[in-house]
C-alpha cells in the first residue's frame, strides 16, 4: 500500500534524482531552497512531466498514466484557478470531471467553502479574491476529490499570519483522517512540523536529509536545514569533551565524544556581556556584532567571530547593552545546551 | 503619375470586356505592327467595371463593351461622347458537355425538369438574350442556376455539372473540346452587338480614334471573324 | 489613472479607421437614398438577405465544429509536420474564390470525385442547393477562425489545462470547459471574422452553389448582378448587407466579444 | 504524459482538415501536369507572381503599421462607442471587394472626393497603379489582422502592463516591449492572415487598380484572365500560387509562429 | 517631505479608507488578514486604479498623475515578470524606461541580480525561474529604478526559509540606506518587525491599529494583532487587581488597573498540571486540550476553558503529561506574566 516513487527528471544545468516512499496516511514534507526541484517533482508525481520515473502504488504502476487518470490532487503554487468560473465551479469540477451529478457536487464544494470560510464567495469569480482567498479555494478545490495523493505546492504561503494558523490547523486535521498519500511542498518549517508525519529535505535535486520533525529540528546535517529550524550550526572534529570547528574557534562539550560531529546549539542559549564574564560558562569568547533584527518577542544578534554565532537576547538586555553593530561583545554558552552528533 | 497620358506619342490604353481578351490582344499586336511607334495597353476586366472605372476618371483611350447597356453607362455620363460604333455580333449557341450526356437536341429540352440547366442571369447581356430566344420558342425553361456570366456558365458545362446551357459561340469556340456547341434557329432573334468607342477626354485622342478604326476594319473583322464572332 | 493615449500608437490607428470607413463614407455619400427604402422592402431584396444571414451563420457553425478541433490540433498536439498542416489550412484564403469554387465541383460535383458516388448511392446532389451554399460558404472562411482560434490557444497559459487534468478532467473535458472558455475573445474574434467572411463571399459560391432566386442568390449575388444593369442600385444592396451586419455585430454586447471572464 | 487525443475533438479536427485539403487535391489530380512547367517559367507569370507578393507584402505592411493600434484602441481604451467601432472595422469584410473597389474609386478615384484634391494639389492618382493594388489590398485584408490582434489583446492579461508603467515606461514603450511580444502569436496569426487574403485579393484590385501587366495584374487577376481564355491554365496559375504561399508560410519557422516566448 | 495620502476605494461590498503617511527614509509595513484592502492600497498608491484618493508628496500632488510618472518602484504579489525577456532585460527595463542608455542599464541590472545571487540566471527566461528566483528578480527590478516611493507586496512570500532571513536582512539593508518612502504590505510579523519603523494594520479596510513594532507587540488591540504576534489576548473590565473577561473567567493581575482593558500574555507564561497545582501563581483553572501542534522547539496545545487559551509548553512535558485532545488539565498563570492595558 506504499506510495513508491524514483522520481528522475533531467534538464539542463539540473537534474531530479529522489526516491520517495508515502505510506497510507503519512504526511511527507518536501522542503528545500529555492530552485532545489521541489515543484518538479511534484509535477513528475502528478503526472504533468515527461520523466523517466516510476512511481508504483498499490501493486499497480504510475508509469506512463495520463495526470487525470492518477487519483491525484494538487494545489499550486500560483493557485491556477479558473478564471471564467466561479469560486464554487471551481470548487467542484474535480467531482464533476469524476462524474458526480451537478446538486451533489455543487452542495459538497459548498460545504468546502463553507470549511474553509469562504461561503459568502461560492459566486465571487476568482479575479474578485484576494491573494489569500484565491489559495483557500485551491486548496478546497483539491481536496474536494478525495485523492488517494495529495500533492501541496506550498499550500499556506499566501495566507495571513491568523488565517494561516487556522487554515494550517484545519489542514492537520483533515490530513490526520486522510487514509491517502500526501505530499507537502514548502518553505515554512513550522508548516511542516506542524502538518508532516517526515520531512524530506532536497538541495540540488537530491535528498540531504530526512527523518522525523524533532529528528531533523535536533539534528540537522546541513546549513540550510540548521538556518530551517532556527540553530547555531557548526562542523567540527571532537576529541573528548573539546570540539575544534572546522571554520576556526573551539567548544567545550558536555559529553564527551570522538571524531567528525555537527554540533548545534539554539540562539537563545547564549549570552552576550560587555565584559568578559566570570563563573561557570566555559565557552566564552569575543566576537563583533554584525547585524540586530527585532523579533516579536527577542532581538536576534549576528555576532562576527570565531566562531561567528546568532544570539537571541531579551530586549531590555539590548537597551541596557545599548547595542550598535560594530561592538565588541563577549559570547557566553554552557557546555550542557551544545549538542553534538556524528557527521 | 496616370499611365497614358504623357507624350509617349503612340501609347494608348483600351478598356476591353474580358471575353475579347484573347481577339483584342491579337488586334493590339497587329494594330502596333500596322501604326509604327505605337503602343496598345489593354485592360481586361466585366464590362460593368471598366464602366464604372471610365466614369470615375480612368485614364483611358478606348472602351469595347459586350453589351450595349455597359456603353450606355458610360454616353449617359458624358465619358463617351462620340456614337458608338458596332465591331462586332455574337450570336447563341445551346453547349452541351462532351458526348451530350443530357442528349438535348433542341430549346425545348430546356424545359424538362430532369436535366439541370444554366442560363446566365437576365442582368447580363447573354441572359437577356437567353430570355428573347425563350420568348420568342415559346418555351418555357426550366433553369437551376441563372449564373453572373458566360465563363460560369461555361466552367459548369465543362465539368458536367449542367445538361445544357445557352451561351455565346464565341464561348463555345474558346473552350475548345471540352463543350459542343449546337445552333439553333431561334438565335437570330437575339443577336448581342458590341460596341467600340472613344473616350471623350482620352489623352491620345488621335491614337484612339486610329485604332476604334482599326478594330471596325477588315483586318480587324477577320480577327473577330477567327474568334465566332459574326460581322456586324 | 493612466496616462494620455500616445500619438505614436493614436495617429497610425485614428489613420486606420480612417482608411477603413471613408471609403464606406463615400459609399453612402453617393448612394441614391431615395431608391433605399423601395429596396429594402423588395421581396428580392428580403429574400437574398435572409437566405444571406442563414446560410452565413450555418456556414460559421460548420466552421465552428469542424474548425475549433482542428485550431485545438494545430496548437496543442505534436503531430509532426504541423507547420505544413498550418500553411496548408490557410490556402483556401489565397486561392481565388473562383478556383474554390472549381475545386469544390471537381470533389462535390456530379461528377466530383466524392460527389459522383453521394449521386449514385444517396441521391444527394450539393450543387445549385443552399446547402451547397453553405458549403462553399465554409471552406472559404473556415481558415479564419482555425488561424484565429490557433492563435489565441498559443497565447493560453497551458498550466490551466495541466489544473484540469490533475482534477481528473479528460482532455475533451478540459477542453471543453477550461481551455475553450479561457480562449473565448480569440474564438469570437475568429468568429466574427468567420460570419462576416461567409456574409460576404461571392466566387465560390456562384461557381459552386449556382445562382437561383431564393434558393442561392445571396445578397452579394444579387449585387454583383445590380452591378451589371445599375451600379446604384448595387451600392444600396451593398449598403443594406452592410447595415445589417454592422446591426448583428455591434449587437454583440461588449461583454460577449469580450469573453466570459 | 498526457492521454490519448479524444475522438470527440479529432474527428471533427480531421473532418476539417479533409474538407480544407481535398477541393485542393481534387485541383492537383485535374490539372493540366503537362503544361506547368511552361506556365511556371513564363514571362507573363513570373510578372504576376512578383507582383503579388511584392503587393501583398506592403499591403501586409501597411496593415501592420496601421492596424495593430487600431487594435489597441479597440481592445485597450475606453472610447465610447467601442461596439460600433469594431463592428465598422469589419465592414470591408463584408462588403463584396468588387463594391469595395468603387467606394475606393468613390473616394480616392480621379473624380474621388479625396483623389481629385490629391491629383490637382499633388499630381498624384492612385487608380491604376501599383501603389492602387496596395492599398486595395489592404482595405480588404486589415479587418482580418485588426480583429485578431483585438482578440489577442483582451485575452492578455493587462496586469504586465500595469508592471511596466510601474517602472516607468510610457504607455508606448509598453506597447511596444510588453504588450506586443506578449500578443506575438496572435499577431502572426493575423499576419497570416492578412498576408494571405491579400496575395487572394482579387476583386476590390481589378476595380480599383485595373489590370494592366506588370503593373496592376496580380496573380488573382491573371487567373481571372486565363479563365476567360483558358481555363486549365487558370487551375494551373492558382496552383502556382497556393504552391508559392504554402511555401512562405510553412518556411516561417515553428519558432516564429509561436511567439517569441 | 513626508508622503500624504487619503486612500479612498469604494468598491462593491468594500471601502477602502486609509490615512497614511510615510516620513522620508521611513518603512511603513501594512498588514492585514487576507481581503482586507493591502494589495487594494498599493495600487491606489501607485496610480494603478481609479480612485478618489489623495496623494501629496514634496508640495505637489499625484493625484491624477499615471503610474508611469509616480516616483515608485513595485513588486507584485505575483511577480509578473516579463515573459519574453531575460532576467536581466526584466531588471534593466525600468532603467530604460527612464532613459538610461542600454549598456548602463545592462550594468546596472547585472550588478543587481548579482547582489540578489541570479547573475548566472542573467540570461534565462522568467519561465525558466523558480517561484522564489522569479520573486527575486521582481525585487530587484523594482529597486534598480531608485524610486522615491517603494512599494512591496509581500516581497518575501515566495522564498525558502534561509533565502528569506539573507534577502530579509539584504532588503534590511538596502531599506536603511535608502532615502524614500517604503511601503511594505506582508502577512508575516517577523518580516513586518524586522524590516518596518512602523506597523500600520488593516482590517476590512480600516486601520484598526498603528505604532512601531514593539508598541503593536506589546500592546495588540484586535484578535488578529495578538494572533500575529502570539500573544493570548482577551478583553476585559478590571476592578483593582481583578479583571473579569468578557467571554467568561476570571484573571488576577500583579498592577490594579480599573475600567475596561486588554489582556495579554504570552503562551510560553502558561503552565500546565494534571492535578490542581499547589503554590504562588494565583491564576489556575481547569481546561481541555482542544489541540496539539508541534513546533521547532516548543509544543503549542490549544486549550477549552475559561478562559480558552494558547500554552507553549517544552515537548518533555508533552511526553511527561501525555497529552492527548480531549485530556482535562490544570492551567496556571503568574500574575506578573499578565499585562494590561485601557481599551
Ligand atoms: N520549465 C523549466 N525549464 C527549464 N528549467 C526549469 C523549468 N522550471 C524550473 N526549472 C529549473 O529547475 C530547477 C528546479 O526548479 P523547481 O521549480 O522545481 O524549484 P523549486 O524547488 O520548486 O523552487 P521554489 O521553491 O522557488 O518554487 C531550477 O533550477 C529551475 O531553474
Ligand atoms: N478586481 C476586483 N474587483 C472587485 N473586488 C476586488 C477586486 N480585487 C479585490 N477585490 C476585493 O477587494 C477586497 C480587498 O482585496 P485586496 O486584494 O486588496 O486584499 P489583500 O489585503 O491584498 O488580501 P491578500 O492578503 O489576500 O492579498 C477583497 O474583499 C477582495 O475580494
Ligand atoms: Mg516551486
Ligand atoms: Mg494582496
Amino acid at each position: 500500500m506504499t506510495l513508491q516513487a524514483e522520481l528522475r527528471v533531467e534538464r539542463a544545468g539540473f537534474t531530479l534524482d529522489l526516491d520517495l516512499a508515502i505510506e497510507p496516511g503519512e504526511v511527507v514534507a518536501l522542503l528545500g531552497p529555492n530552485g532545489a526541484g521541489k515543484t518538479t517533482a511534484l509535477r513528475a508525481l502528478a503526472g504533468l512531466l515527461a520523466s523517466t520515473s516510476r512511481i508504483r502504488h498499490n501493486g499497480s504502476t504510475w508509469d506512463g498514466l495520463p495526470a487525470e487518470k492518477r487519483p491525484i490532487g494538487v494545489v499550486f503554487q500560483d493557485y491556477l484557478l479558473f478564471a471564467h468560473m466561479s469560486a464554487l465551479d471551481n470548487v467542484a469540477f474535480g467531482l464533476r470531471a469524476r462524474g458526480t451529478r451537478k446538486a451533489e457536487a455543487n452542495a459538497v464544494a459548498l460545504r468546502w467553502l463553507d470549511q474553509i470560510g469562504l461561503a459568502d464567495f461560492a459566486h465571487a469569480r476568482p479575479r474578485r479574491l484576494s491573494g489569500g482567498q484565491a489559495q483557500r479555494v485551491a486548496l478546497a478545490r483539491a481536496l474536494a476529490t478525495s485523492p488517494e495523493l495529495l500533492l501541496l505546492d506550498e499550500p499556506l504561503a499566501a495566507l495571513d499570519a491568523s488565517t494561516r494558523l487556522r487554515v494550517r490547523s484545519e489542514l492537520g486535521r483533515h490530513l490526520q483522517d486522510y487514509p491517502g498519500h500526501t505530499l507537502l511542498v514548502t518553505h515554512d518549517p513550522l508548516d511542516a512540523m506542524v502538518l508532516a508525519d517526515r520531512l524530506v529535505i532536497l538541495e540540488h535535486g537530491r535528498v540531504v536529509q530526512q527523518g522525523s520533525p524533532r529528528d531533523v529540528v535536533r539534528q540537522p546535517r546541513t546549513d540550510y536545514v540548521a538556518h530551517l529550524v532556527g540553530l547555531n550550526f557548526y562542523r567540527g572534529v571532537a576529541r573528548g569533551t573539546e570540539v575544534l570547528l572546522d571554520d576556526g574557534g573551539t567548544l567545550s562539550i558536555a559529553e564527551p565524544a570522538d571524531g567528525p560531529v555537527h554540533v548545534v546549539f539554539p540562539p537563545s542559549a547564549v549570552s552576550l556581556y560587555p565584559a568578559k564574564p566570570a563563573g561557570s560558562p566555559r565557552n566564552t569568547w569575543q566576537a563583533v556584532v554584525s547585524g540586530i533584527e527585532q523579533h516579536a518577542h527577542t532581538t536576534r544578534v549576528d555576532l562576527d567571530g570565531s566562531p561567528s554565532v546568532l544570539a537571541d537576547i531579551t530586549t531590555a538586555t539590548v537597551a541596557e547593552l545599548r547595542l550598535q553593530p560594530g561592538d565588541a561583545l563577549w559570547v557566553s554558552l554552557k557546555a550542557t545546551e551544545i549538542h553534538t552528533y556524528p557527521r | 503619375g496616370s499611365p497614358a497620358a504623357t507624350s509617349t506619342g503612340g501609347d494608348i490604353t483600351v478598356f476591353a470586356a474580358a471575353s475579347l481578351t484573347e481577339s483584342f490582344t491579337k488586334l493590339g499586336t497587329a494594330f502596333e505592327a500596322a501604326h509604327p511607334g505605337s503602343k496598345v495597353r489593354f485592360s481586361f476586366a466585366g464590362s460593368s467595371a471598366l464602366a464604372q472605372q471610365i466614369n470615375q476618371g480612368a485614364p483611358a483611350d478606348v472602351f469595347a463593351a459586350a453589351a450595349p447597356a455597359n456603353m450606355k453607362q458610360v454616353t449617359d455620363t458624358g465619358a463617351v461622347t462620340a456614337t458608338p460604333a458596332t465591331f462586332a455580333r455574337n450570336t447563341l449557341q445551346i453547349a452541351v458537355p462532351r458526348g451530350n450526356p443530357g442528349r438535348v437536341t433542341g430549346l425545348a429540352d430546356f424545359a424538362k425538369a430532369d436535366l439541370k440547366i444554366a442560363l446566365c442571369a437576365e442582368q447580363v447581356p447573354c441572359g437577356a438574350a437567353a430570355k428573347k430566344v425563350f420568348e420568342a420558342a415559346g418555351v418555357k425553361a426550366a433553369p437551376d442556376t441563372l449564373e453572373q456570366d458566360v465563363k460560369a456558365v461555361l466552367t459548369k458545362v465543362s465539368l458536367g455539372e449542367v445538361d445544357a446551357a445557352l451561351v455565346y459561340r464565341t464561348d463555345v469556340k474558346a473552350a475548345g473540346g471540352k463543350v459542343e456547341g449546337e445552333d439553333f434557329a431561334e438565335a437570330a432573334n437575339a443577336v448581342n452587338d458590341y460596341p467600340v468607342a472613344p473616350l471623350a477626354k482620352a489623352p491620345n485622342a488621335p491614337t484612339a480614334k486610329a485604332f476604334v478604326d482599326f478594330v471596325l476594319s477588315g483586318r480587324g473583322r477577320e480577327v473577330l471573324i477567327e474568334a465566332g464572332f459574326s460581322a456586324p | 489613472m493612466r496616462s494620455r493615449l500616445p500619438v505614436v500608437l493614436v495617429l497610425p490607428a485614428v489613420i486606420g479607421l480612417v482608411f477603413l470607413l471613408v471609403p464606406l463614407a463615400g459609399l453612402l455619400i453617393n448612394a441614391p437614398w431615395a431608391t433605399l427604402p423601395a429596396q429594402l422592402f423588395s421581396q428580392e431584396v428580403g429574400q437574398a438577405l435572409r437566405l444571406s444571414l442563414i446560410c452565413a451563420s450555418l456556414a460559421t457553425v460548420v466552421c465552428l465544429v469542424l474548425g475549433v478541433p482542428l485550431a485545438w490540433l494545430l496548437a496543442r498536439s505534436d503531430l509532426p509536420g504541423r507547420g505544413v498542416l498550418r500553411a496548408l489550412v490557410t490556402v483556401p484564403l489565397v486561392l481565388p474564390p473562383v478556383v474554390g469554387g472549381v475545386a469544390l465541383l471537381l470533389v462535390l460535383g456530379r461528377r466530383g470525385v466524392v460527389g459522383q458516388y453521394l449521386d449514385q448511392w444517396f441521391g444527394i446532389s450539393l450543387p445549385f442547393t443552399t446547402a451547397g451554399v453553405v458549403l462553399a460558404e465554409a471552406f472559404v472562411a473556415m481558415p479564419f477562425l482555425v488561424i484565429s482560434v490557433e492563435g489565441a490557444l498559443r497565447a493560453a497559459d497551458p498550466r490551466y489545462e495541466e489544473a484540469a487534468a490533475t482534477l481528473g478532467a479528460s482532455r475533451w473535458l478540459t477542453f471543453r470547459r477550461v481551455t475553450l472558455p479561457g480562449v473565448m475573445p480569440g474564438v469570437i474574434a475568429g468568429t466574427v471574422l468567420c460570419w462576416a467572411r461567409a456574409l460576404g463571399e461571392f466566387g465560390a459560391t456562384i461557381t459552386f452553389a449556382g445562382n437561383f432566386p431564393g434558393r442561392t442568390t445571396t445578397m452579394p449575388l444579387a449585387v454583383y448582378l445590380a452591378l451589371e444593369t445599375d451600379p446604384d442600385a448595387a451600392i444600396v444592396l451593398s449598403i443594406v448587407l452592410l447595415l445589417v451586419s454592422v446591426a448583428v455585430l455591434a449587437g454583440l454586447r461588449d461583454k460577449w466579444i469580450s469573453g466570459p471572464s
